[in-house]
């Protein structure tokens, strides 16, 4: 274990803000990725209830 | 082994079978990225000069490894669609391609921020650097095909168009990665390169492995789950969607 | 026959606006492909010349007809575009559409076309000055070149006044007793034109 | 029939002289102006000239190439090509004359930067040299990008995204070349590599360009 205490581990030698933000991005980028598929199912049920009211219509 | 390649024409089939392999790697992305990112941050000792910070590597290395890959990836299913004329290559393609351009803002930004203690600046002219910003507007440019040629030539086209330019840009990219380093070498003093790193103990690479497993199967998940919808928005309007999802599309 | 398509489907990714269709085209047949707007006429011609990967299904030329260099001499097209360089005198326009078949005339035969469709006196001004009707007469004058055996137009008898009507009619009779064949759209009925009806629906 | 789009576009060429003048005018514009921006007991102009004069070229070629085949699609000529002879050959055709369209002005406008950039005269040739390979591969890649962008509104924007990238090689060779000779140092090798890069585009890019032009359904 390289690490002493809980405050080491946040402070990571001092560099603590340089590696912090990476994984913070890293996870942003994650959610994103995961996040986004659910936008095209958005689309997907828009342009299905955008036909629906079309045929409605007629 | 010729039904096993039509198997993949049907488009019905990937559907359905990829609901399970995208769960699989969905479930082995999670363990492997667990277990090299817990490994590297917590547990793997401190470099050798007592540095914390190349703990970013854990991130770093998979990243720009993935970076390349997928858009060669995208190139070999650009080939396939091409010349055997998969339905389901350009939408896989498609899928995997925001899952690369988030690998190379990765890569640069944690390049940036190991740079910083490193050399002292965010940003150097290094060679790696500059071609993996340029690697960024290859999938910018790709991107942009995919979501503006449709308009212009029809969706068919346009997964054609996007394979051929990517094949011409996966034929660059060694071009200009050469092209890079040449010019890095007139142009760069020699102190502030990226050099080899000492060699590692088995203690920290091991993680490593284990976290460029994992962005491996990160990418088939997220590629698998994206392609399953994506597939299903352009083909809407066909029989099968309504079999296999009546929910969605039968319920009035 | 000239050409036979099998069981057309016209679709734009997600639209598809029709399928099934088929139908065959024989020496000196004249057809006319009628339709309201918008069901895709034009897409259908220029799916046959090959332009509109949007016309799946089956086209099938006559055997002689099949090679490149063949079809560029047999087959010709005009649409509604004028493929004319509007920089380039009539008399090098009339040249090149010619070129573009691998036809070359002399220049009595050139002056000739160029009488026969009211263009006299016009060889060497730019083709930028010439109107809608004068412009469609030189793509048009193509029709005379001996080696076709298939015109496709598309609504040809736009922008030509009732005179040139006439003579395009004539041409076209005249092309249909020398064994060739032609498919055409037209919003006007021309008086004159016996011919099959093909409908698109 | 070769013939035919031979001498089309060759006719083409010299009636058009605003064609040939624009990007030109355009290139000699920003390379006057650069000067104003510089300290110059600062920097030196000899070193400058010749990177100002290849960004210059980049720019200025790209400007307008999204109309390389858009007139020909417009009055459907490309549609007549494409039922005879098919579109490669018209393609090189396209390519060889729209690139004397700009290496000739680009024949006039080098000894004009090398005198306003105070650089030797005795760097010329091997300068225009360098110059005709760039402008070579610069036009091959942003006429494939011009294919792709054919019929799409504001083309110029993802003309820049696609072209520029791919185009880095090109301009850090031909930059090496110009500053290897600059520095009296030996210049064949970044001149070999920029060749040899603009053959390998022009024998596959022709392609490209071709089978994307095919794609079009307008």
């Amino acid at each position: 274990m390289p690490f002493d205490s809980l405050a080491e581990f946040w402070s990571m030698g001092g560099h603590g803000f340089y590696v912090w933000t990476v994984v913070l991005f890293f996870a942003l980028l994650l959610v994103l990725n995961l996040v986004s598929p659910s936008f095209i199912t958005r689309r997907i049920k828009a342009r299905l209830k955008r036909q629906q009211q079309l045929q409605q219509r007629r | 082994m010729w039904q096993w390649f039509h198997k993949w024409g049907s488009a019905k089939w990937f559907y359905q079978a990829s609901a399970a392999w995208s769960r699989v790697f969905g479930y082995f992305a999670l363990l492997f990225l667990t277990l090299g990112l817990v490994w590297g941050f917590v547990f793997a000792p401190a470099d050798y000069q007592m540095n914390h910070n190349y703990r970013i590597m854990y991130l770093h290395v998979p990243s720009a490894m993935l970076a390349q890959i997928t858009y060669l990836l995208i190139a070999i299913l650009g080939l396939v669609n091409l010349v055997w004329k998969i339905k389901i290559t350009p939408i896989l393609a498609r899928a995997v391609l925001p899952f690369g351009a988030s690998c190379v803002l990765l890569a640069l930004l944690s390049g940036a921020f190991w740079g910083r203690p490193t050399w002292g600046t965010y940003w150097i002219w290094d060679a790696r650097l500059t071609s993996t910003l340029f690697l960024f507007f290859l999938y910018m440019g790709l991107w942009a095909c995919y979501s503006l040629l449709p308009a212009s030539m029809g969706r068919n086209s346009a997964y054609k168009a996007a394979a051929i330019v990517a094949i011409v840009g996966s034929v660059n990219i060694p071009i200009i990665k050469f092209s890079v380093e040449w010019w890095n070498t007139l142009h760069q003093p020699a102190s502030i390169r990226l050099t080899q790193r000492p060699a590692m103990p088995a203690s920290m690479y091991l993680p490593l492995f284990a976290s460029i497993i994992g962005f491996y199967c990160l990418m088939v998940y997220l590629m698998l789950k994206r392609a399953r919808l994506l597939l299903l928005e352009d083909e809407l309007h066909k029989a099968w969607v309504k079999e296999v999802e009546p929910k969605l599309v039968g319920g009035s | 026959m000239i050409l036979q398509a099998v069981n057309l489907a016209l679709r734009f990714d997600d639209w598809q606006l029709w399928r099934g269709l088929s139908f065959t085209i024989a020496q000196a047949e004249l057809v006319h492909l009628r339709a309201a707007n918008g069901r895709g006429k034009t897409s259908l011609l220029r799916g046959l010349m090959g332009l509109n990967h949007w016309l799946e299904g089956d086209v099938r030329w006559a055997v002689d007809m099949q090679a490149e260099e063949d079809f560029a001499a047999k087959v010709l097209f005009v649409g509604h575009k004028t493929p004319l360089a509007s920089e380039l005198s009539v008399l090098e326009n009339l040249q090149l559409l010619q070129g573009l078949r691998g036809q070359v005339s002399s220049q009595q035969q050139l002056a000739a076309t160029l009488q026969d469709i009211g263009l006299q006196g016009f060889a060497d001004m730019p083709a930028k000055w010439l109107s809608a009707g004068q412009s469609r007469r030189l793509v048009l004058s193509q029709c005379d070149l001996p080696s076709l055996r298939f015109w496709c137009f598309d609504e040809p008898f736009v922008a030509l006044d009732k005179m040139y009507v006439e003579w395009l009619v004539a041409k076209i009779q005249a092309f249909q007793l020398s064994g060739g064949a032609v498919l055409f759209t037209s919003h006007q009925e021309i008086p004159g034109l016996a011919a099959r009806e093909l409908y698109l629906d | 029939m070769i013939n035919a789009m031979l001498r089309r576009e060759w006719l083409l060429l010299w009636r058009r002289p605003q064609d040939m003048l624009q990007p030109i005018t355009l290139l000699l514009l920003l390379i006057l102006v650069f000067p104003m921006a510089l300290d110059l007991t600062q920097f030196s102009l000899p070193s400058l000239g010749w990177p100002v004069l290849l960004n210059a070229v980049l720019l200025s070629l790209l400007l307008g190439m999204e109309q390389l085949f858009a007139e020909d699609q417009r009055t459907g000529y490309l549609d007549q090509v494409r039922m005879s002879y098919g579109l490669y050959a018209y393609v090189l055709i396209k390519l060889v004359c729209h690139w004397l369209r700009v290496w000739l002005p680009l024949v006039v406008v080098l000894p004009l930067v090398i005198f306003f950039y105070q650089m030797p005269l005795s760097a010329l040739p091997v300068l225009l040299l360098a110059l005709s390979l760039a402008s070579a591969a610069v036009v091959v890649f942003a006429a494939f990008a011009a294919a792709l962008t054919l019929g799409l509104a504001r083309a110029g924007m993802l003309m820049a995204l696609l072209v520029l990238p791919l185009l880095v090689p090109v301009l850090v060779f031909a930059a090496a070349t110009g500053q290897a000779v600059l520095m009296v140092e030996p210049w064949q090798g970044a001149i070999l590599w920029l060749a040899a890069i603009t053959c390998l585009a022009w024998s596959l890019l022709p392609w490209a360009i071709s089978s994307v032009l095919e794609l079009a359904n307008h």
